[in-house]
């Protein structure tokens, strides 16, 4: 299998160090190729666009010269809001001023069309829920009931993110289901959370998360999973903040999709990370297991920190 | 060859910036101009007067006349120089009174125009033939595509005309959409009762034949002699037999079939007869369900059918029709809402179209007119209806209004307040079309006696939230974002062409815009007419249209095939293209391009040649300015005549 | 006298649209320069470009074409033809020694009086920037260019 | 209420260059509300999406650079997803932020100086530094971390950092910045 050109964009050694350490643990696990990008740089973020395009493009799109060497087929990241500015980069520069403009800013100018997609993308068009579901014949996660939130930008806008339904994305839930979890039929999964908003305007971030979390508690989920450091962020650590906000009580805990991917597939506890997880994942797992009890399922045997 | 040329004043209008007088003088010295003069007003009673006497003076073999458009008065001028004896192509018009006089006022730069376009008049009636129209018969029976209510129409005042009618209708039944309406805007009358005794005049009327569950295969011909292949599926039922009693329908055990005719609202049997007043009321097998063609179990139709008129082995059949005109009445079909991922459409079982709300609200519907939620049968208390969906788009590719939903969605709010009184009605719109007579009253109603809210502005979303579902739009004229939880939301679906219009309007050889409705021969003056000689319009085919339009538009049809069925024989316009067959080489090129399929080729002396099929060939040139070697040339507009207006400007 | 500096301009106009459009503006009075003189075809997909060429090179300074727009032809689609095949040929004449400003082609329908004295008043003032055609006489690579253009 | 003087106060030049800028034609805005309908942000919002854009057609520029939407909406591309004329509404809310910048506007302080101590802290090390920008923020803001409730939870989780990740090429991405101004500025 070929390689890819690996980008794990600055929250992955901060805030999201667990989606890094449980998404390279998955790709290597299912057989995936990732190399670093070489001395890789910020993609600019959401602030960078709201000083300028030019600006922002060229921020992403020394990662794309960066990349050049590795001879990749694409280059992934698990971020959403890092795909978007990488995306939208390549997207922008395939008008001819434009790109000029961007390269006019680079000391190395992007001379490849790399494609770039997100690591989810990857795992389920070039491994596949069957492929995994294959390699789990005794659903380890059966009795879990997941809300998969995908945040507002994964998939939209659909003209330069050409992945998955821009209103009821599928991608994840089907990953999930592969691992033998239920899935709810999460209504809101594309509604934004309040993303950066959360250090000047918490008040914003608080009640847009606290929507999302009561909708997936009404709904009966026992767990939110995300594909997004920021909505996960937003989701777990600010969770007080929403409830009071909402005037409710939550104790949601809200997972990295590849955190409950590495523990289906047995894979170490440093690399999933749970104990980096604000709300205690420990809430979700007990209700699986009360689930499978009622349901008369053997339990999987897992790792301590999931048992 | 002796020419007349004259030149007319018309009043001042033409000789008051061009020197006629001087006119007439120049053209004098034309070539071949034996008379010319100067009139007062040329299409005039003693002007034409004076035209025929100069013929029979000078012994003219032409004339031509500078004067106003020819789209004016060549006729006239036609029938003229015919009373004079001429053939009636012997005639050729300047037009220096809107293309000169009129727009300039420089009388010497006028004459000399003036002149100039005489004398290209004169350069081309040199090169004139005298063409002949050819008559020909008409077989005046008149097929009638598609049996909705513009069909039904249609077919009606056909037959009343005294011609007889054959209706194809691709469905079981004739009727359409409208048969599965409840009431009916602005009236509020109920539809199966203005529609149901029409229906049974179709099927009354000695004059007209219904093939049913047909489709055309296959168009050949012309105006007045069309012969068009019909396609008939399989129902399984010998029709001959089935006296559409419905005891099948009691017994078969297959009860979750689609039920088509009432919009998968409900389910229905493997073998139905679609509604209690079908036309006509026949037996179907739906053989998606049929436990018998399925599984080959079952047969309990079979046994319990009183005429053995089920027929598990039928095919289709294909048999062809003669008529001399055709009517296509093949109206339109729904946006398919599952587009709108927003709205959950397709997916969320109480969010639905206007068709099925209609289905829901009529009393012969599956629910016995009861308006229940289709997820658990309990009554709405609050509908939310959203206007719009899959019309003024463009992001669905639907940017047309599709122009009766704004007027049947108030039709549905009054309805629903009169089933369930207690209930509320919200519209989401974003403008309110209702230009007809009584509808601007009719929508005014539903907000003031009725209180439905209406709210400006678009939804973005539909999401379920326990047994409700949120709603969130936008009230633009209070500046915000709105949310209302309901039990059902109805989409006021669009109209989009009926499925299959482009294929059908390729065979009928008439042109159907980008969305597959059919383009009309010119949109005020000849709205039900086709460039195509024979083949009319009517109804939603052309563009959405409601009831009273489409009605409109089937007896407009009617009357334009009766007109065209009073003459025993009709006559070609013989400005038509004909083949030189030493020139042609047989490549084709000119059958590719025609657009009206009036070239074949055929075969002579063991070599392909075009012929042009002259009663067809609508005189446009195209295969003239396509072909290589010249061979086929356009009657009265030959290379040779338009070269000689070229020569007659550039080099005199 | 008046006009003399009058050029030679050849309009070849459907009978449907642009020969209504052209009456339409006659109606309005809408004043025009004088130069046009227009020929009456059947249909915009009748005119061959050889007329064109022809009319070029046998003495006319300019010459304009006008259809039906694009999706109202009468004969449904004798107009995108035209389209194609003129277009096809406003680019090979550089290659006939001609300046391709001096050929035009357009679409007015019946009803655009207005937009149709724009057109003449635009095209023939550049004919007149132009200034009449240099005299010569059609060489054999004419004739092998119109046969190109699908003549 | 103001009343508008609806020809002289339209700004055609402000027009234009926001259609340029953003590539998108305004005149195709049909004010549908959908947008609005669904923007998440619609509630903390003073003007409204769809009224931008209305206020846009009509040429307010003074409105509209000075309003606290064009701060507040997070490019969540929802309106951009759902407009049925396929307008990139939020590339013109961006645009309209870029002009705000240019013109000395910020109405929501607060957020220009986090975004500010972001690409400050990108500048200066090529890659964003959580804690340091943080710090720029309480420092510029004059207030406390109003997030201090968080602190407990999440250092604990040992992922804030307390050293910058520097680059090797953080001199290319400094330059990056400096070409930007310069263009800018010429
Ligand atoms: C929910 C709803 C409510 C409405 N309420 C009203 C109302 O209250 N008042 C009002 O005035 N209007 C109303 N309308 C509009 C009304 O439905 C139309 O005006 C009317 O049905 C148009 O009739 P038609 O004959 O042109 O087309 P249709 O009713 O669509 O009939 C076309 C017929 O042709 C057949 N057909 C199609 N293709 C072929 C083919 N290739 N070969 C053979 N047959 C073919 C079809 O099967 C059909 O029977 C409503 C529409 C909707 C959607
Ligand atoms: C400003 C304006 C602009 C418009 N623009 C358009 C447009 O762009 N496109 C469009 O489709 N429609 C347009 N319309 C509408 C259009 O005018 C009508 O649709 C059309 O004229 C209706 O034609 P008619 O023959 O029914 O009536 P009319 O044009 O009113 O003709 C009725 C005739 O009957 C005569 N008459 C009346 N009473 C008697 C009597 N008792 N005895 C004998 N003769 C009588 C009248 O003198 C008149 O000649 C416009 C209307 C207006 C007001
Ligand atoms: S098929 Fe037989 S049983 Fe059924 S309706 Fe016809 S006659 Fe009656
Ligand atoms: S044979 Fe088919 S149609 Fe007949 S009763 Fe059985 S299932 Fe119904
Ligand atoms: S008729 Fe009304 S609801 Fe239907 S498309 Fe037109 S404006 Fe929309
Ligand atoms: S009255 Fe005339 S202007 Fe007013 S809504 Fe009706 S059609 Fe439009
Ligand atoms: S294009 Fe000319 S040569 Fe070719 S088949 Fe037609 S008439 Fe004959
Ligand atoms: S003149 Fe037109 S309609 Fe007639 S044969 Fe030629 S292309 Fe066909
Ligand atoms: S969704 Fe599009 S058309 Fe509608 S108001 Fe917003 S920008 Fe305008
Ligand atoms: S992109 Fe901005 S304006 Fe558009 S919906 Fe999202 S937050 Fe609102």
């Amino acid at each position: 299998m070929s390689t890819y050109a690996y980008y794990p964009g600055c929250s992955g050694l901060g805030t999201s160090r667990e989606y890094d350490t449980s998404t390279r643990a998955v790709c290597r696990a299912l057989g995936l190729t990732l190399a670093d990008i070489p001395d890789w740089s910020c993609c600019g973020s959401t602030p960078a666009h709201t000083v300028d395009h030019t600006l922002s493009s060229a921020l992403a799109a020394r990662n794309l010269a960066q990349a050049e060497d590795l001879d990749a087929s694409a280059l992934i990241t698990p971020c959403p809001s890092c795909l978007t500015n990488l995306k939208m980069a390549v997207h922008r520069m395939r008008d001819r001023d434009f790109r000029d403009r961007v390269n006019k800013l680079l000391d190395r100018p992007v001379r490849r069309d790399l494609p770039v997609k997100s690591v989810l993308q990857v795992l389920v068009e070039d491994v596949g829920p069957e492929e995994l579901a294959s390699r789990l014949p005794d659903k380890p996660l059966a009795g879990l009931k997941l809300a998969p939130y995908y945040g507002c930008i994964m998939n939209r806008p659909p003209e330069v993110m050409q992945f998955d339904d821009p209103e009821h994305p599928t991608a994840m839930d089907r990953l999930m289901l592969a691992l033998g979890a239920d899935v709810v039929p999460f209504p809101l999964k594309v509604e934004c959370c309040g993303a950066s908003f959360g250090v000047p305007r918490k008040d914003i971030t608080a009640r847009l998360s606290g929507k999302l979390l009561e909708t997936a508690m009404d709904l009966g989920a026992h767990a939110m999973v995300t594909a997004c450091p920021l909505c996960q962020m937003n989701l777990d650590l600010r969770q007080d903040q929403a409830a009071s906000a909402l005037g409710r009580k939550f104790q949601m805990p809200v997972f990295y999709y590849t955190q409950l991917m590495a523990v289906a597939l047995r894979l170490p506890q440093n690399v999933i990370g749970l104990n980096k997880l604000c709300v205690s994942p420990h809430i979700a797992f007990a209700a699986m297991r009360k689930a499978r009890a009622e349901a008369g399922r053997r339990d999987p045997s897992f790792s301590e920190e999931v048992a | 060859m002796k020419i007349g040329v004259f030149i007319c004043h018309c009043g001042s209008n033409i000789a008051g910036t061009v020197d006629t007088a001087q006119v007439a003088r120049t053209a004098l010295e034309f070539p071949d101009v034996a008379f010319a003069t100067d009139t007062m007003y040329a299409c005039s009673e003693p002007g034409q007067e004076a035209i025929v006497q100069a013929i029979k003076d000078h012994g003219l073999d032409g004339v031509v006349v500078s004067s106003c458009t020819p789209l004016m008065h060549e006729p006239t001028f036609r029938r003229t120089v015919e009373r004079a004896g001429l053939n009636r192509f012997m005639f050729e018009m300047a037009n220096i009174r809107e293309h000169v006089s009129w727009i300039g006022k420089d009388t010497e730069a006028n004459t000399r125009k003036a002149a100039e376009l005489t004398r290209m008049a004169v350069e081309k009636l040199r090169r004139n033939m005298p063409l002949f129209a050819k008559q020909f018969e008409v077989n005046k029976r008149v097929l009638v595509v598609g049996g909705g209510v513009a069909g039904i129409q249609a077919a009606l005042d056909c037959a009343d005309g005294g011609r007889e009618v054959v209706l194809v209708e691709r469905e079981s039944t004739i009727g359409g959409k409208m048969a599965k309406l409840d009431k009916t805007f602005p009236t509020v009358d109920c539809s199966s009762c203005v529609l149901g005794p029409k229906m049974v005049d179709v099927a009354q009327h000695p004059k007209i034949t219904v093939h049913a569950l047909s489709e055309i295969e296959d168009v050949k011909g012309f105006v007045g002699n069309f012969e068009i292949a019909i396609r008939r599926k399989a129902a399984y039922v010998d029709w001959a037999k089935c006296t559409g009693c419905g005891l099948c329908m009691e017994k078969c055990p297959s009860r979750k079939s689609l039920d088509r005719f009432n919009e998968g609202v409900g389910t229905t049997t493997a073998i139905n007869i679609p509604f209690p007043q079908a036309i006509p009321k026949k037996a179907v097998i739906d053989p998606a369900f049929c436990l018998k063609l399925t599984k080959d179990k079952c047969g309990v139709c079979a046994k319990i059918c009183p005429t053995q008129a089920i027929d598990f082995k039928q095919q289709e059949a294909l048999f062809t029709e003669q008529v001399g005109a055709v009517i296509a009445a093949t109206g339109y079909d729904l946006f398919d809402i599952s587009k709108y991922g927003e709205y959950g459409a397709g997916k969320l079982p109480d969010v639905i179209t206007g068709l099925q709300y209609e289905r829901l609200l009529s009393a012969s519907g599956p629910t016995g007119g009861h308006v229940q939620r289709p997820s658990d049968g309990r009554e709405p208390k609050t509908v939310v209806f959203v206007q719009c969906v899959g019309s003024r788009d463009k992001s669905v590719d639907r940017p047309y209004c599709s122009g009766f939903c704004c007027m049947y969605t108030a039709k549905q709010v009054i309805l629903t307040r009169d089933h369930i009184p207690d209930s509320t009605s919200y519209v989401f719109y974003m403008d309110i079309r209702a230009p007809g007579k009584m509808y601007d009253e009719f929508t005014r109603r539903a907000m003031e006696e009725y209180g439905a809210r209406y709210v400006r502005g678009r939804v973005a979303m539909i999401y379920p939230k326990g047994d409700k579902y949120v709603v969130r739009g936008a009230d633009t004229l209070m500046g915000t974002q709105v949310e209302v939880e309901a039990d059902l939301v109805v989409l006021a679906a669009g109209a989009e062409a009926s499925q299959g219009a482009g294929k059908l309007a390729e065979k009928l050889r008439i042109s159907y815009d980008k969305y597959g409705f059919f383009l009309e021969s010119h949109p005020k003056l000849r709205p039900v007419e086709t460039n195509t000689a024979g083949v009319y319009l009517a109804g939603s085919c052309q563009g959405p249209k409601d009831i009273p339009a489409s009605v409109a538009q089937g007896s407009a049809a009617a009357a334009k095939v009766l007109a065209l069925f009073s003459k025993d024989k009709l006559e070609n316009d013989p400005m038509i293209a004909a083949v030189d067959i030493r020139r042609c080489v047989g490549c084709g090129k000119c059958i590719q391009v025609c657009p009206f399929k009036a070239i074949k080729e055929v075969d002579f002396r063991g070599e392909p040649k075009a012929e042009v099929i002259e009663t067809v060939c609508q005189g446009c040139g195209l295969c003239t300015a396509t072909c290589p070697q010249g061979a086929i040339q356009l009657a009265h507009f030959t290379d040779n005549q338009i070269l000689a207006e070229v020569n007659a400007l550039c080099l005199a | 006298m008046s006009g003399v500096n009058e050029l030679r301009i050849v309009g070849f106009l459907c009978n449907w649209c642009s020969y209504g459009g052209a009456d339409a503006a006659g109606v309005g009075r809408l004043a025009q320069p004088t130069d046009l003189r227009i020929i009456r075809m059947p249909c915009s997909g009748r005119i061959n470009p050889l007329f064109v060429a022809r009319t070029l090179l046998s003495g006319a300074d300019g010459v304009l074409v006008s259809g039906c727009h694009p999706r109202d032809c009468h004969y449904a689609e004798g107009n995108f033809y035209a389209r194609r095949r003129l277009e096809v040929f406003k680019r090979l004449l550089p290659t006939l020694g001609i300046d391709p400003g001096r050929f035009e082609y357009t679409w007015v329908s019946a009803s655009e009086g207005q937009r149709w004295q724009t057109v003449v008043t635009t095209f023939t003032e550049q004919i007149h920037r132009l200034g009449p055609m240099p005299r010569f006489s059609p060489g054999e690579a004419c004739v092998a260019v119109l046969a190109e253009s699908g003549g | 209420m103001d009343v508008i003087d609806i020809h002289a106060s339209c700004d055609g030049d402000f027009i234009a260059a926001v259609e340029a800028e953003s590539g998108q034609q305004i005149a195709e805005c049909y004010q549908c509300g959908n947008c609005t309908a669904g923007c998440p942000f619609t509630f903390a919002f003073d003007i409204p999406v769809s009224q931008v854009m209305r206020l846009l057609q009509a040429g307010q520029k003074k409105r509209l650079l000075t309003c606290k939407s064009i701060w507040l909406c997070a490019t969540c591309e929802s309106c951009t997803t759902r407009c049925p004329n396929n307008i990139d509404v939020a590339r013109i809310m961006d645009v309209l932020r870029h002009m705000a910048r240019r013109e000395g506007y910020a109405s929501e302080r607060g957020v220009k100086i986090f975004w500010d101590a972001f690409l400050d802290s990108v500048e200066k090390h090529g890659r964003s530094f959580e804690l340091g920008i943080l710090t720029t923020y309480i420092a510029k803001t004059g207030r406390f971390w109003p997030d201090m409730g968080l602190g407990p939870k999440i250092l604990p989780k040992g992922k804030l950092g307390f050293r910058p990740h520097e680059i090797q090429g953080q001199k290319q991405i400094a330059r990056i910045f400096d070409k930007f101004r310069q263009e800018q500025r010429s």
